[in-house]
């Protein structure tokens, strides 16, 4: 079992959702965070004084996936998200030990 | 809007007092028109986001079906020359004859400004858990029924109440404590909202989503009552000066006494109850703005706004009025009806006016309070019975505005950077939910 | 304001109505400025956070620049006694004469702010794409001489519209379709908002972010159209309490309509299209609310809101009008210029008039039509080719607060418990995000 | 509100005139009573939403207080006739004399909304820092004793400031530049807000917390105007028309000129600056609305409008004042009085009026600063000797709504899903942050 | 050490933190997320017009728990949030290589 | 490669954000979360009635970082934001298996 997490432009979200679910990737959890890296923030003014904002919105997305699907999930985001501009976003991949699925107490690949 | 009155003939003095009045009126009106946004932002203010849509539009609703039924049926019950003293009938059906002069028209307009007003208190009672349908047949009654049969017993010239004696001059018990008892009897057939109280039966605080809106209404409602009290002498006299500086100061004393005693109760200076303290004091001097003055419209503001308090906070442990209307239109309205008998010059108890007027008082308090009672009591029976009156619990949780209306009453999506998703390839918006 | 008025003289009743006259165009002046706040709100509310401040500032900029250019050349245009049929000229310029009197003041406040209505209404439509300094230039064209012309067609007393006939009392036509129309080509030429319409070319909704500002502002509206159809009397008369009464009552079933229409249809009572209906409603009745009255003005309301509903579903098909304005402004203010000769008293087809005044109304309205489809699709077409109409794709999305103004219209970096981001030891604040 | 005047006897023209100045004052005391929540609406706005529940408390209070303690105190020192040119004294204590016709009624409410304004302005400068006892104490000696012994130098007809051939209208000295300066007072003795500077000694942007809050009341505060300056004639004279005819055309040339200013210093249209822009032309009429006119008005609207702009930007860099209330109601306050003696009709420098008029209003401008800045120096001096001028850090950290009022002014828990967590088996609820 | 992720219905909470504090597990640390998943979001109306709500909230919770609690707390947490209907959530647990409380610099189990 | 994960202080971002670019650490991305622990909420009191806000707001930071900078990122996190008061929150470290960089398909150390 893994989970695949990812850091995407929000824009690129719904397309995401659509791509995921025809490759049999049924769910996922996202949360709105705010990204800092080499896409830089922009300046904004107020009454005339200017001030930095230094954090870019991001969809952070987390996809538990078993072994044979892993790489699909992979594949789509990386394909489905990239604008080829800078500030796409990173995936990362981490081991997971255990699942359960709350409702029915479902285990490991059964659980998603 | 051309201009081509030419005005040869001189106007006599009366004439033109009689065009001041309908001047004057319609401004009053217009004030109290503006009192139906002002409801509406103490309601949403004090309730959750959730339902914010449900309550503008039941708001919205109490005006728009206020005026329509009240120029239907409303007005010739109130003031209807073929009825009698318990009701008024015939002339006025459909705006008859009320609608021929200026004056008529102006007056018409005034009262149905006061029945969007009473209909309006009852939905700040049932916030946040009944159904849209059921209100609708509620507000209809209240602007329709209810409120014009007491107003008949008050205002229109050969009532029982106002022959009785009972004096009433914008309303404490007319108007707000009308709405108020149709409120609490919704508030206890309908039940709290859930969550409301813990399982070892403590009510529990459920916060507004946003003391800015319900100050913003209170303040809004302040201004309007000026056209509430002033207004309610019906014609441009100099009296309307001192009414509303009477007004003024029992509002200004109903916040501050209600700041006070908030503070003192809780160790904090709570904002929602303070402007409830300012309603209070509005209400509380709403029966007689033109007899009780000066330093006693303070005296009836600060104990409004001290008996508002204390109300809120012992209503609040077994029904669930979130704005705390009940007490505020309620109790305050009986309060204030009250004082006109101990503090009113010449026929207060304190100022030399003997025992008469508090008895009146007294009777019309109760009779009206009867009346309302059984009436709105029955009819929400009735609404509950035909299961038109609660959400169900999935709605409540969703929210009404969800549940009732389509949608949520803010829509953020577009404000956390996801405008995009809505310009996706498939054929209909993601919008990322609330 | 040291009080040494001393009137010795003795006043006539013709100086005193006088002054009443300028003390009641005063006063519904200034509800009819309290509108623009009304429209800010409708139209901030009805889209997206993004955009509000954005929103906010083209009506500031509405007043702003309407009443400063209708003060320098819009009065003359309109009214200006050097010109003929077609448009005025010569006398009024840089406020020259017409303020010499109180009453010349007072009309020409009232005037301007009619003016700054036209031009808000045209903002809506183009709500959250346009460039703001291109919108400026259409404001300054809309007060400054769109509008004035119509203006002097209709009210200026030797105008060809009210030659022929065309009666529009406070401007369904006049004002509200002047607005509707320019915004209609505005929306047209500018295009849609980026993803408001699918692949399969199915409109999408794009839901308003604050229901709650967009139902206050409707009220506000509600109110604000006590002085505009009242004041439109020009004077204090007696029949401004009829003009409010049937305003009132077209508002009402307007408001009532719309929601029965969009509930059918949707299946929910919707809350932004009831707010419409209620505008459509107060649209619809401006045209003659001095002889559209009692039942006929409520059915005028109900069409009125059945309309709207029936055309922002129609027309939201092909153009995108994000807040409705020009089903309300221009479909219901051709239908309320019609029901002058359907339902007007003693003109009116169904009221015995013969078909005379449907004739001459219908001539108005497709002359206005014309007109105002001609100059304002010509300007918005100039502001195209100059590229000053539309953002860019990036700056639509990022909102037009940031990319315009500087910064978001809501901060809520300190909401969430991030205030001392502000205190670091950086030279500048670092606050997060929105 | 049973109609039964019957007037028998016939009405004199004085005896109508009377009674229409009276409506007519009334309803500009209800305008200026709508600028409180216009007032607290900019505040709001332009500060953060921590601290939003407790600018609007502070609101209420500076109307609720303001009322009762001018009605107490104020009254009689402003225009008691016991007094001396310094002061008055005697007669109104606790509204004796004042309330006996509804001329005097009127005339006292009208001055204590005044009253309510001149303490609101300081609630501005001290924003999101002070405590809030301290804040009532201030808003009491505001509205009972500073603004008061002013107002009697001017307006009581025989103070010494009026008496030398001082010039002002509506009080952009007696008023706004009274508030102003004690605020300056207060910022200055508070000390910024955490964060303003940085450590290189520069201001920060605190960005407010709605955009739309902020032009909303500005709006509100420009249709409140209509009854500060108008209602200044104090009688119902067709000077009124021009009065409000030249507060627009200053407020108009104020919005754009500060508009253009922010524009071009910094880039873009700011909206915040253009709003104060908007309030420093209302501010700058407010001296001379009835002897500078037309394009005179227009002018001194342009420069209060760049002159707000440069200081703001100016000040910002010492003192921290988050609204801008200190160049907007001060330096434009001290603008608009001078601007009397350089534009005003016959008495202006410009207009052929010599250099006296300029002179008496230089006195009269440092006088009421020094006045003022010695008096609220003092307060504010002994209010922090007495530790109840500042909360503590933490306090402001976490916002005053929750440190000094219990909690939050914006609830937003169940709009985020969460509305059973109030539904829990636990005895209390468990709100969900913020 | 482990890090036990779940995803819950909101409603559930407030029981949760206290079945939580019950069974000896004094943190947690949660976020506001929204799901996808069997559970189907609805359609909204605006206007009249239809659009889909394709994403349902639910709440994120984090806990660090060394090995022994590691099942007690799994336990608690599918106990008190089962409300068999479809959404319930996941339980998910993955490897915690080191953990350090800032305020003292502990490490590991002491730091939790 | 790891996951830097830090509970902090919403107050302490801005300085982090600095101290960590200065480290050499360029990437992060933060979330807002609720956090429960020894830090106790507090009461507040709404129109009189009293209730419990358990939930103190923090500040969530993920960090990606090549075994060489892991203990640097770490470092500068932890003396950045310690208070030494109660509440300054955790730091913990995952395994990860795989990194990619979205825009370029860059993977691992390359990716961050
Ligand atoms: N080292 C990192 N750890 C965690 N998240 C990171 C890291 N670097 C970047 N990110 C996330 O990825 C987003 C995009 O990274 P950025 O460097 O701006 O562009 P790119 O993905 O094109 O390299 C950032 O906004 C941030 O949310
Ligand atoms: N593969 C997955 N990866 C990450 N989160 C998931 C995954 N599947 C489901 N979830 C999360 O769990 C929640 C519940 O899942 P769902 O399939 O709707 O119901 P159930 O838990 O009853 O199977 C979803 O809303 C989502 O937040
Ligand atoms: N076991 C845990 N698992 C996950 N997060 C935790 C855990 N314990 C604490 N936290 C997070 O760390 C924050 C600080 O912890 P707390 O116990 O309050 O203080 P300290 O960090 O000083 O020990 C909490 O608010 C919570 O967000």
């Amino acid at each position: 079992m893994h989970l695949i997490t990812a850091i995407i432009k929000p824009h690129r979200l719904a397309d995401l959702k659509n791509a995921l679910q025809k490759a049999g990737i049924n769910g996922m959890t996202i949360t709105e965070v705010k990204g800092f890296g080499r896409q830089k923030g922009h300046t904004e003014t107020y009454r005339g004084t200017e001030y930095e904002v230094s954090f870019v919105p991001k969809i952070r997305i987390e996809i538990l996936a078993s072994a044979e699907l892993k790489d699909t999930a992979i594949t789509t985001i990386s394909q489905t998200t990239k604008t080829g501009t800078i500030g796409d976003g990173k995936i990362w991949v981490t081991p997971v030990e255990q699942v359960i699925r709350i409702r029915t107490g479902e285990m490991d690949s059964d659980a998603i | 809007m051309v201009s081509d009155t030419q005005e040869v003939v001189r106007l006599s003095t009366e004439e033109l007092k009689s065009i001041l009045d309908v001047v004057f009126l319609l401004l009053a009106a217009v004030l109290v028109i503006l009192m139906q946004p002002g409801f509406a932002l103490v309601e949403a203010g004090l309730t959750r986001g959730k339902n914010v849509s449900n309550i503008m539009m039941k708001n919205i609703m109490d005006f728009c079906i206020g005026s329509t039924v009240f120029f239907i049926i409303g007005y010739s019950l109130a003031y209807g020359a073929d009825g009698n003293s318990i009701t008024g009938w015939g002339t006025y059906f459909f705006g008859g004859n009320a609608t021929d002069s200026g004056t008529e028209a102006v007056n018409f307009l005034f009262q149905a400004a006061f029945a969007g007003t009473a209909a309006t208190i009852v939905s700040g009672c049932i916030a946040e858990r009944m159904k849209f349908p059921g209100y609708l047949i509620v507000s209809t009654l209240m602007a329709g029924i209810i409120y014009p049969i007491v107003v008949h017993w008050q205002w229109s010239g050969n009532g029982w109440l106002s022959d009785l004696g009972f004096y009433d001059f914008a309303g404490s018990t007319v108007v707000h404590s009308v709405g108020a008892w149709a409120g609490l009897m919704g508030a206890i057939i309908i039940g709290p909202r859930l969550g409301k109280y813990g399982p070892d039966g403590k009510p529990r605080a459920i916060p507004g989503h946003s003391i800015p809106f319900a100050v913003l209404g209170m303040f809004i409602l302040w201004v309007g009552w000026y056209g509430f009290n002033p207004g309610s002498v019906l014609a441009a006299e100099e009296s309307i000066a001192l009414v509303a500086l009477n007004t003024t100061l029992s509002a200004a004393a109903g916040g501050l006494f209600a700041m006070g005693a908030i503070w003192v109760y809780s160790g904090k200076p709570d904002v929602a109850m303070t402007a409830n303290g300012v309603l209070a004091g509005l209400v509380g001097i709403t029966a007689g703005p033109d007899i009780i003055s000066g330093t006693w419209a303070l005296l009836t503001g600060g104990i409004a706004g001290i008996l508002v308090v204390a109300s809120v906070l012992f209503l609040d442990k077994y029904v669930d009025d979130p704005v705390g209307a009940i007490s505020v239109h309620g109790v305050c309205g009986v309060f204030g009806t009250l004082a006109v008998g101990i503090f009113g010059e010449e026929v207060g108890l304190l100022r030399g006016g003997g025992t008469d007027q508090i008895s009146y008082q007294i009777i019309g308090v109760v009779a009206v309070f009867a009346f309302v009672i059984l009436v709105a009591g029955s009819l929400f029976g009735i609404l509950k019975a035909a299961n038109l009156l609660r959400v169900s619990r999935e709605e409540e949780l969703a929210g009404l505005d969800v549940a009732e209306h389509g949608g949520p009453g803010y829509s953020t999506s577009d404000m956390m950077g996801l405008s995009e998703t809505t310009l996706t390839g498939s054929g209909h918006t993601s919008h990322i939910g609330m």
